[in-house]
């Protein structure tokens, strides 16, 4: 019998290796998968390069992970922001490598990746900063440059319901890089609100389907990063 | 007398089309959303894979698994939908988004805009300005017509590192509206009171009146 | 107000010119527009490019406009089959232009033409006669071929609901092509077994979100293939 | 003494393990899926956008949109999910079907096959024979080991427009089961009264028996 599901974050997490690509879910405060990435400091990897929209919120979850010196790269296209404090210091010091990546190009980068699609040509970008060194090309009168895919060892993302089969549903905004991270990585974990028996999520409605995740783990009540950061406010 | 920050908002606001997909930047463009005019339907993308955002909830029905690129609490109105990262970013750089509306550090008269970095250090960061500038059928900034030192911000050509090249067709300042020309900026619409020759002088590039 | 239903499929095909690329729904029998098909018959366009995966099924819809000679270039992968007899003709007596494609590599391309990326490199059909005249690059030691986004002036669809801002879901295999044509055509048009109001759609199991969507028929009860092919078989 | 058709779609399904993600051919290897031993969970794609295919329905409950590839009706299995056909392809070209298994016209020693025209005229075709060869983790191939007339159909190197080049992992016959291994073929394991120089002798390239 198929059953990805695993008793716990800690289990789910084995294997991750030192300087693995981990690609991790999550858009702001929405699809972070906090509680996997909390095992992935116990499991103990170093020398990540980790791929997130952000560079973590707070103390906790990614930020935590950078706290912990366990990232030595991170792609992202947003590493700003007003709870974002750990990487901005690691950053000022010279601690961590940062690839800045427009977020289309990010999230297609991904898809490529799990697509099988090794290298695109986009128009995002052109004639800034950020297209330097990459080639360029003409494609009906307009210049694009070559964007190449993004694979992971690993994904971490967060989704609402999962079956035994690992088929996934998301929650609202939650879904951002979800999808297009577990199709782009060897070995998807979730972690998940809820299990759901076989055959009860709508075969018409599941958003990553089987095939793209290995393990699941439910969370049922995940940490709240809001009230993680109402709290350190509180606390200053 | 030039325009107030909600009269800019409510001009940008009344050049938007019914059913238009509109994608409205972090800050002073998002106001343009409370003043688009009653019985009009436009539909709100976010990049963060929302379609039909609405208005922000009472504070009891904050849902921090639904929030705007800004990363604040939104609510979806009847017809919204959500999907993944990169369909969000199919629907901008594919050229769906028939609007979208951002702010800018610089503006230059070749249409080039620069509001992603000011150059200085710190952490840079994009998000998703790069794509929206380079996929959105129509770019339109919203802006202070000059700094807060008084420098303008519409200028020849850019002095900050570029978001995009010959994008922008449209800005929308306190001042008035105007269009990129190429070597000029066409004023379409001065704020009561302001004449060319007087916001000519706080514009970086020429500035000449439209047909 | 946004309403996107039209009355009939003749009024929802309107404005399609000589010439146009018109991006065509369907696997097997599974997801034809065979309504929108007929009016398109009726509107009179000639000249067309036709991408869909096979070329027609007995007499009715593509196999119908192929026979009324309107078009002069069919983009598929599978144009064989036990009831595409009226391709055949054509095809064998030089009266249709065929460019045959991957059936992978013509969905990739339609996807990039609605994702506004120009070109992309894929493996599939490296080292064969479809990858002759092909651009060839190596990434990561394996050779890819160069493939180029299909964009159509119109794409003609056929989903299970809709709603009048134009929301589309499928139903079961019918989904197949429908999605990416609608991304991919200036003109998406949609006949649907029954339009809902705004709102009942589900928000998170909405597949083709209506900024991809320019107009939607109600047809209620669509020609079924199966009895249309089992009646030309027994008045043979 | 022969596999029969039946044998060898059991043999080819005793080789895939629980949990694979399987998409099979149209025709002998469809019947694969009959012989999945009891209790061992497969997963079938089908590329038209399905996974977790089950079985023909019985007449009264077909349903012409939901059919395989070869277009004929089946069935899902709890678990199973709809997709769009570029998301189905993501599945093969990205590497994430375990194992397709498909018909041939020849395949050779360094693993090309040969299956989507026979390269005489008629109307060509290809499907997604070109991406499954391409994309799958392992392809193999069922076919008869000789052509009606006779003539092998484990060749050297194709005599026919290739599908894919070096891409066969495992070649089902009736006479066995084969290995391209470069410039020749590997014997696995021989059908019930079959030996190498009998094989050997209605094969297109060297075999060698396995270690």
């Amino acid at each position: 019998m198929i059953d990805k599901i695993f008793p716990d974050a800690r289990a789910a997490i084995d294997g991750v290796r030192d300087g693995d690509t981990v690609l991790i879910g999550g858009f702001g405060e929405a699809g972070n998968p906090t509680e996997l990435i909390h095992a992935l400091i116990e499991q103990g990897a170093r020398e990540l390069t980790v791929v997130n929209n952000n560079s973590g919120n707070g103390e906790i979850g990614l930020a935590l992970l950078l706290h912990e010196r366990r990232v030595a790269r991170l792609i992202c296209s947003y590493p700003r922001g007003s709870h974002a404090h750990v990487f901005e210091t690691l950053y000022r010091d010279g601690q961590i490598a940062l690839e800045l990546v427009p977020q289309g190009t990010l999230a297609e980068r991904l898809r490529a990746g799990g697509a099988g699609i090794p290298a695109f040509y986009t128009p995002s970008g052109v004639g800034t900063a950020l297209a330097e060194g990459k080639e360029t090309r003409t494609f009906a009168g307009r210049d694009h440059i070559l964007e190449h895919a993004i694979c992971g060892d690993v994904a971490l993302i967060k989704a609402e319901a999962a079956d035994r089969w690992g088929n996934l549903v998301y929650r609202k905004a939650a879904r951002n890089f979800g999808p297009v991270m577990a199709m782009a990585a060897k070995t998807t974990i979730a972690q998940v609100r809820k299990v759901v028996p076989l055959g009860e999520l709508d075969p018409e409605a599941i958003v990553t389907p089987s095939i793209f995740v290995s393990r699941v783990v439910p969370i049922a009540d995940p940490i709240s990063e809001r009230d993680h950061i109402l709290a350190l406010e509180q606390a200053r | 007398m030039s325009w107030t920050a909600d009269e800019i908002a409510a001009i940008a606001a009344a050049e938007i089309p019914e059913g238009a997909f509109v994608n409205l930047g972090i800050g002073q463009p998002e106001r343009i959303a409370d003043f688009i005019p009653a019985g009009r339907e436009v539909v709100l993308h976010s990049e963060n894979g929302i379609l039909g955002m609405g208005p922000r909830p009472p504070a009891a029905e904050e849902d921090m698994e639904l929030i705007n690129a800004g990363k604040k609490p939104v609510t979806l109105i009847p017809g919204g939908a959500f999907f993944h990262h990169a369909d969000s970013f199919a629907m901008i750089r594919g050229g769906h988004i028939d609007i979208c509306v951002l702010g800018a550090y610089e503006v230059a008269a070749n249409g080039d805009i620069a509001n992603w970095t000011t150059g200085k250090g710190g952490v840079p960061a994009v998000g998703g300005a790069m794509d929206l500038v380079a996929g959105a059928r129509s770019v339109r900034v919203i802006t202070t017509h000059t700094t807060r030192a008084g420098r303008p911000k519409l200028l020849q050509t850019l002095s900050l590192p570029a978001t995009g090249r010959g994008v922008v067709d449209r800005i929308y300042t306190e001042l008035g509206i105007f269009k990129p020309m190429g070597e000029a900026y066409r004023l379409l619409r001065a704020a009561p009171g302001e004449t060319l020759e007087a916001i000519a002088a706080r514009t970086g590039a020429p500035l000449r009146q439209a047909d």
